[in-house]
């Protein structure tokens, strides 16, 4: 019997393997992770979710080894002698009525807290606000204090209180961001809220968790905390959209990255190339002949109300495209533009039969549109 | 739906008998969401008419309140006093009464259809006044709400003609007298719904 | 007013002793005049709420309408349904779900309205 | 356990010789039989229900994978979860109530049997149109839970919401008409003696259960009916544009959604109760806890609704209510757990496959009991609600759990209800398969979970750290899948083989044991009188060891009801009605009327049909 040894040789490591993974799940493999917190929201969810963790490992071990050692200790052959027929132990049976009511008293106090800490309001004058709508299938970010718009990239400052009050332009989504405010659900007819305030900066992966239609598994996000000077400069440059027409800008390749999500190589890829002025006036054009204004806007500032695609104003300083699918590469981004369905099949964007050229000469366009 | 065997049932009580309690248990549920639901949207119609207040909209077509108190109270006294009928009709099955037995199984058959009559006469004018399922939530509420009461008393009174037919050929016997009973606890369930829904949904503002 | 006996009760399950027409038409008498007064609280209520009755009555419509209403529920289940008479387990099976639905109802309203005064309460 | 015979002598009798042939089952009565029919349907399902969850398996082995359109898996992962928890796990538990319940409680049959073969052609019929959306290509595709307002016209504009929400009224109406049916035989078909303290577990869970159904199934179908309104006619319950609330769905569904998880697990609660002391030589630990657990998780399951619903937003105090009556619900679950560990205690473990099964049940339950407890917490949940963590949690419970428990209660009752014994080696086989398929399938959903993998997406990116662990789930459903083929070569195999299975194999407690297997069409020849909560060993223990192999009686004089098939018919009519509502647009009122008419018919010649 080999078996046993070797069995005993995986039980022993067992710890082991599992405290590896742990690790390894806290580490930037993972940049979605909801067990890396960067924020006190989430850090408190966090404490809330590891306590009950621990407590419900010493119940499994507990239990499970109970039920383990019965299972080798009161092994019988049939023709063994009737065991003792007890029917029950009144003791023992309120003991194991009363202690799991215990271990559940310990995991409830600090979740009642926390439960009245999330729905907290932040107020006062540092606390950022946004507005968060979720579309099919792209995320709407507008922030009242400073009049502008922007989509599927949300940049927040490092240690300020966020504030974000959300709702739905069409059917329920779900607004999760595992690192920084846990999630969510989105309606069209309520708001709902979630604050946080991001301690370290990074550049952190988001994603609608409430099914919501065909392309719902391809509706992401990407949340930037940068410094306080970094997130000005941010919204100065979406306000600067307000007053076109704006001269191509030069690509600023200095751009913060963050810690996790893009790997240089990646950020290499997105760097804009600068666009000739010919190619500007061609898009502009071709923008407003294939009906892309019917849906996008490229102003963050001054647009109409209700347009159904996201905001374009600084599409091309964006990392992602098509709602944090694609990364915004100039191929991606022409692509992206002719062939919308092959992306992302069902998604409300049309398959518009633009030519390559067409393509590329709208890709160089919006590229030019930075937000800067 | 015979049981199974004759013996003696466990509880000594008829098998036929629980299932309608249970069935009527059941249905306590069913009414308990439409009455939620209409609850819940009361008040959160966005256009008019409503229930107990008047609405002009804003092309300037006016809409006094909709609904007729007067009438449904005639209704509401119609399904008691079926109530009352179909228990004493029971009565008479029990005792071998067959006159007392036809009549009161008769009357409380013309109250259920007049109480139909009724609702059909309100729906009718509610949609001739402008309310319809489509038109708001109140409509789709009380449609709702009204409608499938409607519908089980619709139920109620064909099961009772089908024992009015079996009473007239003899066959409603005190021995199965049973059988008349458990459509009367039916009858009796879709009234006291009713008792719920008449200041529900007509006499609170 | 309870005509029901003590006669031989519960030999078979089909022999209860059920109470006899003189309850049956006093029960539906008082039917009667809970409706009735279900609708002159309506009335005063609502329509006559500027002075004396109707302004005491008032504020008190809706539980008022609630518990008539609950009145004549009982009364039906009892003596129509023949509750009082009958078999306790049918009681339950009926008094169970009325329990659970009253809990939904309730709570449902609950919800909503806290829903909405939450709402309120964020802007 | 003495017997004495209660029985009248009849005037009407018939011979209780075999009837086979397709029109035998069409127009049987007969409780076995009908739950034979049950298990057989829901297998198929279960096993078309696993098909599409190897579908999705492979779908998501690997990133960005193009293996299946997004509207195909939105359709796989809809079907997949309605089909098991509506055509696969409550099915197969209504097969044991179908079977069992009479020859636990010592009845002829259920109270009802017409009503019983009703129950069972409406919910073929309903899980059959359920699935027909497949055959336009417009399958249900938003989800088993529909959330509003994505039901609505505007956002599912297809067919396929209409089979959805219309399958599920068609089922709910067979789950309601069999919740009536069992819960008035099991209150009133009990053999003398058989108090309801003593009754065997599995009958009280499963009456407990059909409570559960009663009161939860008419709230969906208010649910669906509004929704329905909203599609056909054109209300707007759940369109915020009118000012309707899709909330309100959400709130409705649950309220039925939760009892309807203890509707799936507690009768699988029950088989396990009978199937530990049975191996462990030993009566159940604490019955009369475990009885009033079950009744307290089933009365408990209609107060924590909103616990699925924390990331809505519903407020600090409502989200505090429903939080700790969430965590209360731990309590009676694990009363349950440490007693049938207390069963084991002190026993004689007799290693069948049944135990094996059980066992698994046992240690699987536990972590999807513990992990939900993690997300009864509204903070915590916050980042678990929606993503794989969950998925992993239910699957413990409901796989884990239900399907285990599922499967023992079959290997015990195979050799009753057939007749034969299933080969034990190949059982282990099953099991060790099954148990390390499952754990290679779903635990590694718990990690994944919390590293950020959302539910519902048919598809992941590359960089978050997804890859690994889906490429070991979808090994882990192709085990399951091994597992299940050697299960179908058991039965196979063993129907194959010779009737050997005495009346007897395990040395039972309960009164099924009694009696030849598999039972004679009139289950007691002389009904047994009880006098205590294990009457079959009490029997034993008096005659002082094994009882001798029970003889096939003639059963003449034995009154047991008519075959009939307007149990059928009423059942094609209330699918009819529905088909009807459904294309009203075509057929216009003619329709229904036409279906209103079949089903009528039925209903008529059912009621006025001799017995």
């Amino acid at each position: 019997m080999s078996f046993r040894p070797a069995l005993r040789r995986v039980v022993r490591q067992a710890p082991f393997l599992l405290i590896a993974l742990v690790l390894a799940a806290c580490g930037r493999d993972y940049p979605q992770s909801t067990l890396d917190p960067h924020s006190d929201i989430t850090r408190m969810v966090d404490g809330v979710f590891m306590n009950t963790v621990w407590w419900a490992l010493g119940v499994f071990i507990l239990v499970e080894g109970a039920l383990v050692w019965a299972i080798f200790r009161f092994r019988g052959k049939p023709d063994d002698p009737e065991p003792r027929q007890t029917h029950g132990n009144t003791t023992i049976e309120i003991l194991w009525t009363a202690i799991p009511a215990l271990i559940l008293a310990m995991i409830s106090v600090p979740t009642v807290r926390a439960i009245f800490k999330t729905y907290e309001e932040p107020s006062g004058a540092e606390v950022v606000r946004v507005n968060v709508k979720g579309h099919q299938w792209w995320w709407e970010f507008s922030y009242p204090q400073y009049g502008v718009t922007s989509a599927n990239e949300l940049h927040v400052p490092v240690g300020k209180t966020v504030f974000l009050e959300m709702d739905a332009f069409d059917v329920i989504h779900s607004f999760w961001m595992p690192q920084l405010g846990a999630k969510r659900d989105v309606f069209p007819n309520r708001k709902t809220t979630l604050w946080f305030r991001a301690d370290s900066a990074g550049f952190y992966p988001g994603q609608c968790a409430e099914f919501c239609g065909t392309q719902h598994g391809r509706m992401a996000f990407h949340v930037a905390a940068e410094t306080p000077a970094e997130f000005d400069a941010y919204i100065k440059g979406l306000q600067a959209t307000g007053t076109p027409p704006a001269p191509p800008a030069a690509p600023d390749t200095a751009k913060r990255v963050g810690t996790a999500g893009v790997t240089t190589a990646a950020l290499a890829a997105q760097t804009p190339a600068a666009a000739p002025a010919a190619d500007t006036v061609a898009g502009s054009k071709l923008f407003a002949a294939k009906g892309c204004v019917g849906c996008h806007s490229l102003n963050a500032v001054k647009f109409s109300k209700g347009l159904i695609g996201p905001n374009l104003a600084n599409v091309g300083a964006r990392r992602y495209i098509a709602a944090g699918t694609l990364l915004n590469t100039d191929e991606n981004l022409a692509h992206w533009i002719q062939h919308p369905w092959s992306v992302k099949h069902g998604v409300l964007m049309p398959e518009l039969g633009l030519s390559d050229a067409d393509a590329r000469t709208l890709a160089a366009y919006l590229r030019t549109h930075t937000g800067k | 739906m015979a049981p199974a065997a004759d013996h003696a049932t466990t509880t000594g009580l008829d098998s036929r008998k629980m299932a309608i309690w249970t069935f009527i248990g059941s249905e306590c549920l069913f009414f308990a969401s439409l009455i939620s639901t209409y609850l819940v949207y009361r008040g959160k119609s966005l256009v008019g008419p409503f229930p107990h207040e008047a609405w002009t909209s804003p092309a300037g077509q006016h809409f006094e309140p909709i609904l007729e108190i007067k009438l449904v109270t005639v209704g509401t006294a119609l399904l008691l006093f079926s109530s009352l009928f179909v228990v004493i009709a029971l009565n008479g099955a029990q005792r071998n009464r067959r006159g007392q037995l036809l009549t009161f199984l008769g009357l409380t058959i013309m109250c259920g259809i007049f109480f139909v009559g009724m609702q059909v006469y309100e729906f009718t004018h509610f949609v001739h006044e402008g309310l319809k399922l489509q038109t708001n939530l109140f409509g789709a509420s009380f449609f709702t709400l009204t409608g499938f009461h409607g519908t089980h008393v619709t139920m109620g009174v064909i099961w009772l003609i089908t024992m009015f037919i079996l009473a007239l050929r003899g066959k409603v016997t005190p021995e199965k007298a049973l059988n008349l009973e458990l459509a009367a606890l039916y009858w009796h369930f879709v009234d006291v719904v009713w008792i719920v829904i008449f200041p529900v949904v007509y006499l609170m503002k | 007013m309870t005509a029901h006996a003590d006669i031989a009760h519960g030999e078979t399950a089909h022999e209860h002793a059920h109470p006899g027409i003189g309850t049956y038409v006093k029960v539906g008498v008082i039917l009667f005049v809970l409706t009735a007064a279900e609708v002159a609280v309506y009335e005063f209520g609502y329509n006559h709420a500027g002075a004396g009755f109707g302004a005491l009555l008032h504020p008190v419509v809706i539980p008022v309408l609630l518990v008539l209403s609950a009145l004549k529920f009982a009364l039906v289940a009892m003596f129509y349904m023949h509750l009082k008479q009958d078999s306790r387990l049918f009681s339950s099976l009926f008094v169970f779900p009325l329990i659970i639905a009253a809990v939904v109802i309730v709570a449902l309203i609950a919800l909503f309205a806290y829903h909405y005064a939450f709402q309120k309460l964020i802007h | 356990m003495a017997t004495t015979a209660v029985e009248h002598a009849h005037a009407d009798v018939h011979a209780h010789g075999s009837k086979t042939g397709l029109w035998s089952w069409i127009t049987t009565v007969d409780h076995k039989r009908i739950g034979i029919l049950y298990g057989a349907t829901a297998f198929v399902f279960f096993l078309m229900g696993g098909i599409e969850a190897l579908l999705l398996r492979i779908q998501l082995g690997r990133p960005d994978n193009t293996f299946l359109s997004p509207e195909m898996y939105n359709q796989l992962f809809t079907m997949h979860g309605t089909t098991m928890i509506f055509l696969a796990i409550m099915p197969l538990s209504a097969m044991f109530f179908n079977y069992m319940i009479p020859l636990l409680i010592g009845a002829r049959d259920v109270a009802f049997p017409r009503l019983n073969a009703f129950s069972y052609w409406v919910f073929l019929l309903g899980g059959l149109f359920l699935n027909s959306g497949f055959l336009f290509g417009a399958a249900p595709n938003q989800g088993w839970f529909g959330y509003a307002n994505l039901t609505s016209n505007q956002y599912s504009p297809g067919l396929n919401v209409d089979f959805w929400m219309i399958g599920l009224q068609i089922l709910g109406i067979a789950s309601l008409a069999a919740g009536v049916n069992f819960f008035v035989t099991v209150l009133n078909l009990r053999a003398p003696g058989m108090k309801l303290m003593r009754m065997p577990m599995f009958v009280w869970m499963s009456f407990i259960t059909q409570v559960l159904i009663l009161l939860a199934f008419p709230v969906i179908t208010v649910a669906l009916i509004l929704l329905m309104f909203d599609r056909f006619f054109g209300s707007h319950f759940y369109v915020p544009s009118a000012g309707g609330d899709p909330l309100l769905w959400q709130h409705l569904f649950w309220i039925f959604g939760h009892p309807e998880v203890y509707i799936l697990i507690l009768p699988s609660f029950g088989i396990v109760s009978e199937i530990l002391p049975v191996f462990s030589r030993k009566p159940l630990f604490g019955y009369a806890a475990m009885v009033f657990s079950g009744a307290f998780i089933a009365f408990l399951g209609f107060g924590v609704w909103s616990h699925h619903m924390f990331s809505t937003g519903m407020g600090p105090i409502a989200d505090t209510v429903f939080s700790l009556s969430t965590m209360l619900i731990a309590i009676p679950t694990g009363v349950k757990i440490f007693n049938w560990i207390g069963t084991m205690w002190g026993g004689s473990l007799q290693m069948k496959t049944p135990l094996y099964f059980c066992l698994g049940f046992i240690a699987m339950f536990i972590m999807g009991g513990l992990s939900g407890v993690m997300h009864a917490s509204p903070p915590a949940d916050l980042q678990q609600t929606d993503t794989y963590f969950v998925v992993a949690h239910f699957h413990y419970v409901l796989f884990g759990g239900s399907i285990f428990a599922l499967t023992a209660g079959a290997y015990y009752w195979w050799p009753k209800m057939f007749g034969r014994m299933l080969s034990e080696s190949l059982g282990k086989l099953h099991f060790w398969l099954m148990l390390i398929g499952f754990n290679l399938t779903f635990f590694p959903m718990h990690f994944v979970g919390l590293l950020g993998m959302p539910r519902r997406v048919y598809t992941y990116p590359k960089g978050l750290g997804f890859e690994i662990y889906n490429q070991v789930e979808t090994a882990g459903a192709f085990l399951l899948l091994i597992a299940f083929l050697v299960f179908i070569w058991n039965v196979i195999r063993t129907t194959r083989g010779p009737a050997n299975a005495p009346a007897d194999p395990w040395n039972g407690a309960t009164l099924e044991w009694a009696i030849p297997s598999p039972p004679q069409e009139f289950n007691f020849a002389e009904v047994p009188v009880v006098h205590s909560r294990d009457p079959l060993w009490e029997t034993k223990r008096e005659r002082g060891g094994q009882l001798p192999e029970p003889v096939r009686v003639s059963g003449a004089g034995i009154h047991m009801p008519h075959p009939s098939y307007w149990p059928a018919v009423a059942a094609i009519g209330v699918a009819a009605v529905f088909v009807a509502l459904m294309m009203l647009p075509k057929l216009g009122p003619a329709g229904v009327v036409v279906a209103v008419a079949i089903l009528f018919l039925g209903v008529f010649k059912w009621a006025f049909e001799p017995a």
